[in-house]
């Protein structure tokens, strides 16, 4: 059976068609204002890349923080389980996953049937987010796709300690005039990111096997930060971090309420 | 609102306002019940001149009140709040104007000839002239140079005095519990207004010494207010309300154990509302009133079995319920049948006073000080909070935890690990959202939804 | 810089010293504290070495925050992360107290850390001081100490004299003496140290032995007896505030055109020269310095008494103006600053309030605000 | 006698040059990699303006937040008293400057000479900054210069409740999926920033004869909504509101360095 996830989330829209356990395509792409027309968008593009026809699609599932957007007969679920279920079916040994995104930080436990068992979120913090790093990439010139080359240069990493993601950008922009190197300074904000996903996984007692998702998991300074931090390895998955969600969504559609047509 | 209108008492008029209309419905208790189903979503959704009227009531009866009985109840309750704000805007009266903490128990008041003022309580008394109103207030309070880190609670307290929405004291009385906010905030609000002010320091541990020290203040308190009010206590009035405080006491006793039925013939806002009152009618005729009625009310259906909303589903055990989202209780209900059977705010517990002598009725006093909401748990070790929440959880039957924690509580949020901890050992899901009681700048309500619906899917509850 | 600010410097720098291992290994306990409140005098009685713990060499807080929560005090963050990673490992009790919301849950989280994953010590003690100056609670205060001093006569084996403890007084009342000389000569026109090396010196005589303490400051008090700041075009400031340890920050203020001659923290200054009674009972003489000699906001009843005791200060030591210091979710220091603004405007004294996180950043913004209020400051005179 | 100002901030730097009272050049750009650079840069381009060498210049001070670090300054003033120099030499009927820029905003309350008597600097939170309405401009995918003139033709503006501006912007985009208009959401944006700045400035005395500078002083909405919520009316300055800052720097040099007026 064919199916599809759709996960619209507070920084990227991410799609994923589903054959059983397969992925057949995915798709992402930035939320904006017309954000049904990028919805519309995302899911074309990843029907395109899986060759299949809208009327194939049986059954949607949709997560994410918008997952209410997404118009249609659709079923919205939630994204914690969305990702968890993604990562055990990729690697039925997962039993923690760190979802970090746009905002959010979201730690999840699953037991050896792959049920759900516990998950923990961020404080609201906007310092501890994939934002975070974006706007402090930003500030100092770096392109997104390059901060893992920067931030592996660094040899001192700047301690960035305001609370405040704003703040923090200003701190960044203050420190590069004192002459700090930028490598430094991406290596920091890399860093205090990763130490508030560290905290995560010490307050839930993670166990093995961890897996990533999200899309600061694409950078793969961050999850080295992170393995040091905690002493930990985490597991690479065959597909894309940040698509897991919109994965998982697919998976569960191929149990969930049908529903035919979609977006 | 305007609030910087240089009418005094605008905000607290208004509130008085939307209670006596909300009394006037209280007679008819059906009608209300019509008149919410229709206006509730239009209540809610905007901040109109109309609604701000109806505020109080709609919101009140739009928690899990919905039956007559405690429709009824309510209405008593409010006779005594109205007389509270009556004389609190009384510009003209005589008799000698005492502020008194909210977590103070005021009993002791109640045996003199005063008139009484509860600083913190204008946080609810702006919440019913629109949510705006309070957080004008709050932010009146941060212009003029309060500490934004300062509970809401007591924040408004501050900003009511310059908002000309407190009448002149003659004389203060605070504690040191239940946190840092109060013990900061009325060295502020005595410094502003120069009234004498009396501090009950408050014991750390549970022990004898400790209720002897708390015993050993309320003398102290009591001598005080002799003092400085030119008044003596009068203690066979002292002790008609002591007994009026026990009745009331026994009767929301058992409604917190009701409970534990399911489903819950109850859920814990008349206690809420009851604590809210307090500073309006405890251990008076009315308070009482109101405690029977509610009581009997839940009686009922616990002998019928009936839940207190259309059909329980989740059962809630809370830490804090946030009166900024008030709305939220008739969304959790309406989607999930999700019932809150209890929390630490509401839940009551505490001992009977002894009325037999002047001694046994400040020493009991004393206890049933400690045994407050909030000084229960906050002042002390992390024991106070942990045991009885092992308890409730025991008792309950909760499907989950919510720790909607308050900004000010700064004491309850250095103990999540604990709270975590426990709901782990019971297998309890449990939710932490940080949020803020009176001051809804912290978060939205459409984030706390989404954060709910969000826990009840992925827990397997909805 | 001379050998003897540059060892106190070092002291106030390093997480545990020479002199602390010194007397571990002679056999002596060490015990930990936090704040004022808690009686040294009865600690030292007890053949034990008071030590204050500070959150100095921590670079984060991801341990501690598996317990506190974003809203709580970064001082205690940094501290109980430090716990966590079992840098005080050396202590062999630790004194909490209820000053403020977040460092007494300490005593809480810590029992749970010591329950949960062995972190010790095991000798975890709440030391309760009252909030107000009323006899009743000075009573209360009386009792506290006694039981206090049973607790470690009970755990540690020991025995607490009436004469341990005037000794202990007398001793601590020394050191009490030997800042209260230095601070002396601060009021000088160009005084012999700075704030940053005062703070040093504050911070580094309470992580060692009251002995080596005494002895340190009277080489401090020889070395810097002729010594003479350079003070032109400098203001002259107090600072005032809760807890402080970077030292970068006092230098900070100080590079902006100042010099710090006086200051009321919780790290020194409000209480470092205050002695206790030596005639009469000693409990009743240390109850009495704590309870009414070194208020600080948590206490309710007393803010006149500060207020004027700051009024004081700023007279005698001619000072130009008053920096309030708080730390992010202080609850009482909130409190204070506001109380003190009011007070500025009263008395007519320039004040400028700075809020920060402990080692926090931001030091750009804050530069700005320091030297924009000095350059104001000088507006007006 | 020829003085010069020299103002690196963390977006912009600029330069001022005045001989005898009268600005000779004056250069705004983009900040570069360092502050050093910053300054170099603008200093250079402004000399060329005025066809002058550094050696003309007889006084040189610098301020904004790279202040410390500019090689042919003298001296380096903070921004806000410059921004009081700069505001009151340009009118000098001002007392009141709100200084409304990228990553602060400033109340400056200064006296008949143009020095500062007291000020207020926002610290805890970023939300009412510049910075601020350029991340929610983003949100709402409307331009910079936009959100001033989009804003006036508001007949709802939203609320924006939250606190912190990262989170405002999420409340931005559930307006924006909520399908309110855009001139609303606009309106409510400045609304929330011009809220924050007021709120801030009540602890100042706020003196008649306001001026407003700094880039936010150019988003109309925002200076509208001001005016309303303070009641009184922003003087227009002769000079570009954004080179303010090198003015005060340049001005504070020929005073200490010159017996010239
Ligand atoms: N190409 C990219 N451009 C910008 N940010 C990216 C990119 N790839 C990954 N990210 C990071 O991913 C984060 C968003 O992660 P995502 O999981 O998609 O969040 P959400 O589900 O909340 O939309 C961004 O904040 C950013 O840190
Ligand atoms: N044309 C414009 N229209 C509206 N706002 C503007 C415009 N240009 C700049 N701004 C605002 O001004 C801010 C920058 O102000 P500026 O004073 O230059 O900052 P800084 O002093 O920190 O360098 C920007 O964040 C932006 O919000
Ligand atoms: S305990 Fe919490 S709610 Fe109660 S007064 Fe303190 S901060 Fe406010
Ligand atoms: S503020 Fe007071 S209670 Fe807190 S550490 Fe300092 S002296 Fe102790
Ligand atoms: S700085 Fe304030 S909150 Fe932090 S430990 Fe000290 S008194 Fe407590």
């Amino acid at each position: 059976m064919i199916s599809a996830g759709i996960d619209v989330g507070t920084r990227f829209v991410k799609a994923c068609i589903v054959k059983d356990e397969a992925l057949l395509g995915c798709a992402i792409e930035d939320v904006s204002r017309d954000i049904d027309r990028v919805i519309g968008r995302v899911y074309q593009k990843a029907l395109d890349k899986a060759g299949i026809s809208k009327r194939h699609v049986k059954r949607l599932v949709s997560t994410g923080y918008g997952a209410k957007l997404v118009k249609g007969k659709s079923f919205s679920m939630s994204c914690t389980h969305c990702v968890a279920k993604a990562a055990f079916v990729l690697d039925p040994e997962v039993r923690t996953v760190l979802d970090c995104g746009g905002l959010f930080i979201t730690i999840t436990s699953i037991d050896e049937r792959g049920v759900f068992e516990r998950t923990l979120s961020n404080d609201k913090c906007a310092a501890g987010s994939g934002k975070f790093l974006e706007m402090s990439a930003q500030a100092i010139e770096i392109p997104f796709s390059s901060i893992s080359q920067y931030a592996e240069r660094s040899k001192e990493p700047y301690l960035v300690s305001s609370n405040c993601a704003v703040f923090a950008e200003s701190e960044v922009i203050t420190q590069v005039n004192y002459g700090r190197e930028n490598t430094d300074i991406i290596a920091g904000v890399l860093k205090s990111i990763a130490g508030r996903a560290a905290t995560l996984f010490e307050r839930i007692q993670a166990q093995d096997k961890v897996a990533l998702a999200g899309g600061l998991a694409t950078v793969t300074a961050f999850s080295s930060m992170f393995e040091q931090m905690t002493d930990r390895k985490t597991v690479s998955l065959p597909i894309p971090p940040q698509n897991l969600g919109a994965f998982g969504a697919g998976l569960m559609a191929q149990q969930g309420k049908p529903s035919r047509g979609g977006v | 609102m305007n609030i910087h209108s240089s009418e005094n008492f605008s905000i607290s008029r208004a509130a008085l306002r939307a209670s006596s209309m909300g009394s006037l419905f209280s007679r008819y208790p059906r009608a209300l019940g019509w008149v919410k189903r229709l206006m509730l979503p239009l209540a809610l959704e905007k901040e109109t001149a109309f609604n701000r009227h109806f505020r109080f009531f709609i919101l009140m009866a739009g928690y899990a009140m919905s039956n007559t009985e405690d429709i009824r109840a309510l209405g008593v309750l409010s006779r005594d709040f109205q007389d509270y704000l009556e004389n609190v805007i009384d510009e003209t009266s005589d008799k000698p104007m005492v502020w008194s903490e909210w977590n103070l128990s005021n009993e002791i008041l109640r045996a003199f000839d005063v008139r009484q003022y509860v600083p913190e309580t204008f946080a609810v008394v702006a919440q019913m002239a629109g949510s705006d109103a309070a957080v004008d207030i709050i932010e009146l309070a941060e212009e003029e140079g309060m500490a934004p880190e300062h509970c809401s609670a007591a924040k408004t307290a501050v900003g009511a005095l310059l908002a000309n929405e407190a009448p002149k004291p003659d004389v203060i009385i605070s504690s040191s519990h239940p946190c840092d906010s109060v013990t900061s905030s009325y060295q502020a609000l005595q410094y502003m207004t120069k009234a004498p002010m009396f501090v009950v320091d408050t014991p750390y541990w549970d022990d004898d010494q400790s209720f002897k020290h708390y015993e050993n203040n309320l003398w102290d308190l009591v001598a005080f207010l002799e003092t400085n009010l030119n008044q003596k206590l009068d203690w066979d009035k002292l002790r008609e309300v002591c007994e009026n405080v026990n009745i009331t006491n026994h009767y929301l006793q058992e409604l917190s154990e009701m409970s534990r039925a399911v489903p819950s013939p109850t859920s814990v806002e008349p206690l809420l509302l009851h604590w809210l009152g307090r500073m309006a009618a405890f251990g008076s005729p009315n308070g009482m009133k109101f405690a029977e009625l509610v009581h009997n009310g839940a009686k009922e259906r616990l002998k019928k079995k009936q839940s207190i909303i259309s059909e329980e589903k989740i059962r809630m055990i809370w830490y804090d319920v946030p009166l900024v989202f008030a709305p939220l209780f008739p969304w959790l209900e309406k989607k999930f049948g999700a019932v809150v059977v209890s929390d630490f705010m509401g839940r009551i517990q505490t001992v009977p006073i002894d009325t037999s002598s002047k001694e046994t009725m400040i020493r009991d006093l004393a206890r049933t000080h400690l045994y407050c909401t909030m000084v229960r748990h906050t002042r002390g070790p992390a024991e106070f909070y942990m045991e009885e929440f092992q308890k409730i959880i025991e008792e309950y039957s909760g499907d989950c935890f919510i720790f909607m924690g308050h900004q000010g509580c700064k004491g309850g949020w250095a103990l999540r690990k604990l709270f975590r901890d426990v709901c782990r050992d019971a297998r309890l899901p449990s939710l932490f959202v940080s949020s803020d009681i009176f001051d809804k700048r912290h978060v939205t309500e459409e984030e706390v939804k989404r954060q709910f619906e969000d826990f009840f899917r992925s827990n397997g509850l909805a | 810089m001379s050998d003897i600010l540059s060892t106190i410097q070092k002291l106030a720098e390093a997480q545990k010293n020479a002199y602390i291992t010194k007397a571990a290994d002679e056999g002596k306990r060490i015990l930990g504290y936090m704040c004022s409140f808690v009686p040294e005098e009865i600690i030292h009685a007890a053949c034990m070495v008071p030590f204050r713990m500070t959150a100095v060499g921590s670079t984060e807080t991801r341990l501690g925050d598996t317990y506190y929560s974003a809203i709580n005090c970064s001082l205690v963050r940094h501290i109980f992360d430090k716990a966590l990673k079992n840098e005080f490992s050396f202590l062999d009790g630790i004194v909490f107290m209820n000053g403020c919301d977040h460092s007494r849950r300490m005593y809480d989280n810590w029992r749970d850390a010591l329950k949960t994953q062995g972190l010790g010590p095991e000798f975890l003690y709440m030391f309760v001081a009252p909030h107000t100056t009323m006899e009743t609670s000075l009573n209360r205060f009386i009792d506290e100490l006694n039981g206090f001093s049973s607790a470690l006569e009970k755990n540690f084996g020991v025995n607490i004299t009436k004469n341990a403890l005037k000794n202990s007084i007398s001793i601590y009342n020394r050191r009490r003496k030997l800042f209260r000389e230095l601070n002396e000569m601060r009021k000088q026109p160009e005084p012999p140290i700075s704030g940053a090396e005062m703070l040093a010196v504050q911070l580094a005589m309470t992580s060692i032995p009251v002995e080596n303490a005494v002895d340190l400051l009277e080489q401090l008090t020889e070395h810097v007896h002729d010594r003479k700041m350079d003070c032109k075009d400098k203001l002259r400031i107090v600072v005032t505030g809760g807890a402080m340890e970077e030292i970068d920050h006092v230098k900070m203020i100080e590079d902006s055109g100042a010099i710090v001659v006086a200051e009321n923290l919780c790290t020194g200054g409000r209480h470092s020269d205050v002695s206790s009674d030596e005639d009469g009972d000693p409990v009743i003489s240390i109850a009495e310095r704590y309870l009414y000699k070194v208020s600080c906001p948590r206490m309710v009843d007393e803010f006149e008494n500060r207020s004027s005791l700051l009024e004081k200060t700023l007279k005698e030591y001619s000072a130009d103006a008053l920096i309030t210091e708080k730390l992010m979710f202080c609850d009482i220091w909130g409190g204070e600053v506001f109380l003190l603004k009011q007070e500025a405007k009263r008395m007519g004294f320039p004040l400028l309030s700075l809020e920060r996180e402990i080692y926090g950043g931001g030091a750009g913004q804050m530069k700005t605000r320091v030297q924009a209020f000095f350059e104001t400051v000088r507006n007006i005179q | 006698m020829i003085v010069a100002g020299c103002d690196v901030g963390s977006l912009t730097a600029e330069a001022v040059i005045i001989k005898d009272s009268k600005i000779l050049a004056s250069k705004i750009m983009g900040v570069r990699a360092t502050a050093e650079k910053s300054a170099i840069c603008v200093m250079d381009l402004a000399l060329a303006q005025a066809g002058l060498d550094y050696s003309d210049i007889d006084a040189c001070y610098s301020t904004g937040y790279g202040r410390q670090a500019i090689p042919f300054s003298q001296k380096n003033i903070s921004e806000i008293s410059c921004h009081g120099m700069g505001a009151y030499w340009a009118d000098n009927s001002i007392r009141t400057i709100v200084d409304i820029g990228g990553q602060d905003c400033k109340v400056i309350s200064i006296d008949e000479k143009g020095l500062v008597q007291e000020f207020i600097m926002n610290d805890k939170c970023a939300a009412g900054t510049g910075r601020c309405l350029e991340v929610l401009a983003k949100a709402l995918d409307v331009e910079l210069h936009q959100l001033g003139p989009l804003s006036q033709k508001a007949r709802k503006p939203i609320s924006l409740t939250n606190k912190c501006s990262i989170f405002m912007e999420l409340e931005v985009m559930q307006h924006v999926y909520k399908k309110r208009r855009l001139r609303d959401i606009a309106a409510g944006i400045n609304n929330a920033v011009a809220k924050r700045v007021v709120s801030l400035s009540r602890s100042v005395p706020l003196k008649p004869g306001f001026a407003i500078t700094g880039g936010v002083s150019k988003n109309v909405g925002v200076v509208s909504r001001m005016e309303k919520l303070l009641g009184v009316q922003f003087t227009q300055l002769s000079v570009d509101p954004q080179i303010i800052g090198a003015l005060g720097a340049a001005i504070f040099a020929q005073k200490e360095n010159g017996n010239h007026d």
